[in-house]
């Protein structure tokens, strides 16, 4: 498999082309929280509505348009968050952040196990100017989750 | 025609990239690969000449202001300006704030009576284009907002060309600075310079041309295109990263206060107040990059041994090589004129958006193969959205860039509708 | 103690001057040689790695990207700050400029509600010292002429040590800036940074500390210092020329408002309005001096290998063995402090006067004699007059100097007086 | 002789110890030029009045101070200058600038007849930062004469 391959692997190409998660949701929630961010790059952004109902990731919703792998990163995102408990959630994204960080390396069985699909994005760690196509999606859910909790609505 | 080895001077196109594929480096409107006289000429300086200039009286100093001011007479030589109009500036985005900062500084009251021709206020307006890079749009919104004068600008048609039959209407008495790009560095259109310039003249508005993608790759001749200021950046005439200049008519020069402030550019310091140099020791404030400054003169007579008239003539045949080529990929759309009566007016360039790709992802398959291209929206946000998309893919070109550099790029792009699945 | 072969590290050392003189270079607080090192990893990423950083999505322009970051991270450990605290600029003028003109535009209503700290009006205040080289003074006299704003400034004495007796009712609640140098690049003084520092905190006014003559030769910690802003240059740091930086706290960073507008700086921009990005970025519009910048952090790792404490102990030897010699020779008078109890905080230069003789003859002889020394007001007249002098002759050192040079500057010096016939 | 001695020649070194012309004096002439010029490198400075009968120069004087070079030059030309009719005085600052670009090259015998005394100068073309000094004075005297020719007190 050529890094090219590994970076666009099937998984990645299926939530690029649809991708779950999309299209903001109202929420009728105690604690809502929007996120919206830039790649100045390339100018994709990424608008992300988290609601959370006490310790429980409820809704994770989003809209904005971008490259395939942060298309792809944050549907796999939606899958995997959405209806975790905050604590597994943050673990979730730590697990995600270590993957950029690996530069290709492969996760250990326990990593894997958090991160689900989402380890089809190993070889994007390879590519620093994709990291940040990866992690679009990611910002912003961390961003939200912050602004989620200031809020009492 | 350009020399057959010319490639052999530059170091950097030997290297190889992933996978040990060779590389094809077609990234040049970004920044140009260096040719040895330059890298050996800054070298140079610091191994033999290096000291600061102007100001010492040893013999060290004695070299290094000569080495200074003869680059100063080569760049000035290469536009066709005086030597006195050549100001050096960290890039050519610094040229520009150079003068809109001015503008604003003479606005705010400095500068005294002499900078009176420079200020704005509301009610005046400054005029762009919208296919303008960032470096030449912001300066002047900033300006706007300090001063309270209104920015307007050209529009451009559905090949990004400016659109002229309003000129007379945005191009009014009221407007005082009228600031444009040579060439466009999204759509390679050279711009309709003398139209321009001569509608500026007659309602007395001062013009500020961006010559960034125009310098590097054709004929340049400031007092031909009867211009006020142009801006220019080294790193993309050969030549080295961290220096640029601006000419500007020596008196304009003269009377337009400085916005950056410090040792070099004044004439007397007291605690209370300070009166500068003459243009164009004023904008100087600072030591210099004198080895930059060196390496930049040094690209100037590269570029200039080479022939400007030739260097275009390369630069047009593979701009058409790759616009050709590019027009056969169904599914691939080329942003600026199309067709080869349209493309008469485009240089070195060609960018082209993949239905249903994004650019970052057309890149990547491009940099797998070996071939480095720009992907994003290129500084130039406004153009895109006028085209519709955020961002495009980018190939451009410079002298040492082959026909078959130029034919590796099309064959890698027609690749890339069927990796992602979206071939028609 | 320093190596003892480190001269070899730089080639320019190896010179010969007048009639075939070897080089006595004394001229490092103007600009200081580099070494091989520095030299290299400029060269290096020209024939290997160029290309624009931040952009890219290919190979080149990741290497190149991940050489320009790192850089960042070397020279923001060698002063202790954060890497996103440091902002490249073309040299410490630009640095310094880029803060007042900041403060500037955000009182000319840029940069939004976020910026409102930074405006100035009548009524506020900014106070610098007499001891300022002019890039630390006339950008603040600017930025008054802009605001409205009232310079004030602490005084020296006849030493040229600043006096503390009326820093209360200099720096008071109106103060909103506090600008100072951290070594005189004249007397070669090291200022009562901490004095400085707590009253300006007393008062909530931010602090600007011009580090071109400390970062160079002494350890400094901008969190020790407990500054808001300080201001370097890489080529008296034994880095390229074209290069500096701006260290400020990060908080602050992302407050200000840019004075340099263009690509790479931008969010989102529109034909009529620009969002700006995050600290650093914000700042560096337009291409960045990329080699320069690599440069400047294998500079700051070479002096962080030597060991900035053994740095500083060389060039107070040097200073002391200079100044020493001065007192000595019979009418030349010594700038700063006298005496070795007065010479504690001097560090790495002597600056005399010859009794009768202009500045620039001391400098021709001395200039005869293969030595290199700066003559002149060293871009600070104000100090100068202070001083009932227009201009000086500064013998300064770096790392590369040695007792011999000194002793050298002694000798040559002494001649001076009987030869324009002026001995007493 | 050495370059430091071929430049500080005696001629020069008297001129610099007891400078010619130096004060200004009040002129009851019909046109009077003043030029102020500054050497920004050190800060030296030179104030020079022009006094014109008809087509003679009629009176230099000048203020100031600065380095050898710069006193004994502004001398010199005093010397050389007054009295001349405005062509000679005007080939006189031609010869002057043409030693001084010559690079330290001895100038032929019909320059060296107009130039007299400034002769001696022949070692600072050597030295490009010197230079500056030496034309500080012919600087403030070519726009002093420009600055009279406007002027009709
Ligand atoms: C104390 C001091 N401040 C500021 C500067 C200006 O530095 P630069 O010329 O590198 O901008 C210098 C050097 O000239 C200096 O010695
Ligand atoms: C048309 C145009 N203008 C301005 C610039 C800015 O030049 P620099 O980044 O060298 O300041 C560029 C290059 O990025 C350009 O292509």
């Amino acid at each position: 498999m050529s890094s090219l391959e590994q970076m666009y692997q099937q998984v990645i190409m299926d939530h690029a082309r649809e991708a779950h998660g999309r299209g903001l949701v109202d929420l009728d929630l105690v604690q809502v929280g929007e996120s919206h961010q830039v790649n100045t790059t390339c100018g994709d952004e990424i608008r992300l509505r988290v609601g959370l109902d006490h310790d429980t990731v409820a809704s994770v919703t989003w809209e904005g348009q971008g490259c395939s792998i942060s298309q792809a990163s944050v549907s796999v995102l939606h899958e995997l968050v959405e209806g975790q408990d905050l604590t597994d959630a943050e673990a979730t994204m730590e697990a995600f952040r270590a993957l950029m960080q690996a530069k290709g390396e492969a996760p250990d069985d326990d990593q894997e196990e958090i991160l689900g699909d989402a380890t089809a994005f190993v070889g994007v760690g390879k590519y620093p100017a994709r990291i940040k196509c990866a992690m679009l999606g990611w910002m912003a859910f961390k961003d939200a989750i912050i602004q989620a909790r200031k809020d009492q609505s | 025609m350009l020399p057959a080895n010319l490639r052999e001077d530059f170091p950097l196109l030997t290297r190889t990239v992933r996978n040990g594929k060779p590389l094809v480096y077609l990234d040049s409107g970004a920044t140009a690969q260096k040719p040895r006289v330059v890298l050996d000429a800054e070298r140079d300086f610091y191994e033999a000449h290096n000291a600061a200039v102007q100001r010492g009286a040893h013999l060290l100093a004695e070299e290094a202001t000569e080495l200074f001011e003869g680059a100063r007479a080569d760049v000035a030589a290469f536009v066709g300006a005086q030597a006195e109009e050549i100001v050096w500036t960290e890039n050519a985005t610094a040229a520009i704030n150079l003068v809109a900062s001015g503008m604003g500084n003479a606005s705010a009251g400095i500068g005294g009576d002499e900078s009176a021709r420079f200020r704005l206020g509301p009610g005046d307006e400054i005029c762009v284009t919208e296919t303008e890079h960032h470096a030449n749009l912001v300066p002047w919104q900033a300006l706007a907002t300090r001063t309270g004068a209104t920015l307007r600008w050209l529009p451009v048609d559905d090949e990004g060309r400016m659109i002229l039959d309003d000129l007379d209407q945005l191009v009014t008495e009221r407007t005082r600075v009228l600031a444009f790009t040579h060439v466009s560095n999204v759509t390679g259109l050279i711009s309709p310079v003398q139209t321009l310039v001569e509608r500026a003249k007659a309602v007395g508005a001062f013009t500020v041309l961006d010559g960034c993608q125009s310098v590097p790759h054709l004929p340049v001749d400031v007092r031909a295109l009867d211009i006020d200021f142009m801006a220019m950046s080294a790193h993309k005439m050969l030549g080295p990263t961290g220096i640029g200049a601006l000419y500007g008519r020596k008196e304009l020069l003269d009377a337009l206060p400085p916005s950056i402030f410090g040792g070099g550019a004044v004439k007397v310091v007291t605690m209370e107040e300070t009166s500068w140099q003459e243009a164009p020791m004023r904008f100087e404030a600072g030591s210099q990059p004198v080895a930059q400054i060196v390496g930049m003169g040094a690209a100037a007579r590269y570029l200039g041994g080479l022939g400007m008239a030739e260097v275009e003539a390369h630069e047009r045949h593979i701009a058409a090589i790759m616009r050709e080529g590019v027009a056969q990929i169904p599914g691939v759309r080329l942003l600026g004129p199309i067709g080869d009566e349209n493309a008469r007016d485009v240089i070195g360039l060609a960018t082209v958006v993949v239905d249903g790709v994004h650019p970052h992802d057309v890149g990547q398959v491009l940099d797998d193969a070996g071939i480095a291209v720009r992907v994003g929206h290129h500084c130039n946000q406004p153009l895109h959205r006028r085209f519709g998309v955020t961002g495009s893919t980018r190939a451009s070109a410079h002298v040492y860039t082959t026909e078959d550099d130029a034919r590796a790029f099309i064959e890698a792009l027609a690749t890339v509708p069927a990796f992602f699945g979206v071939s028609s």
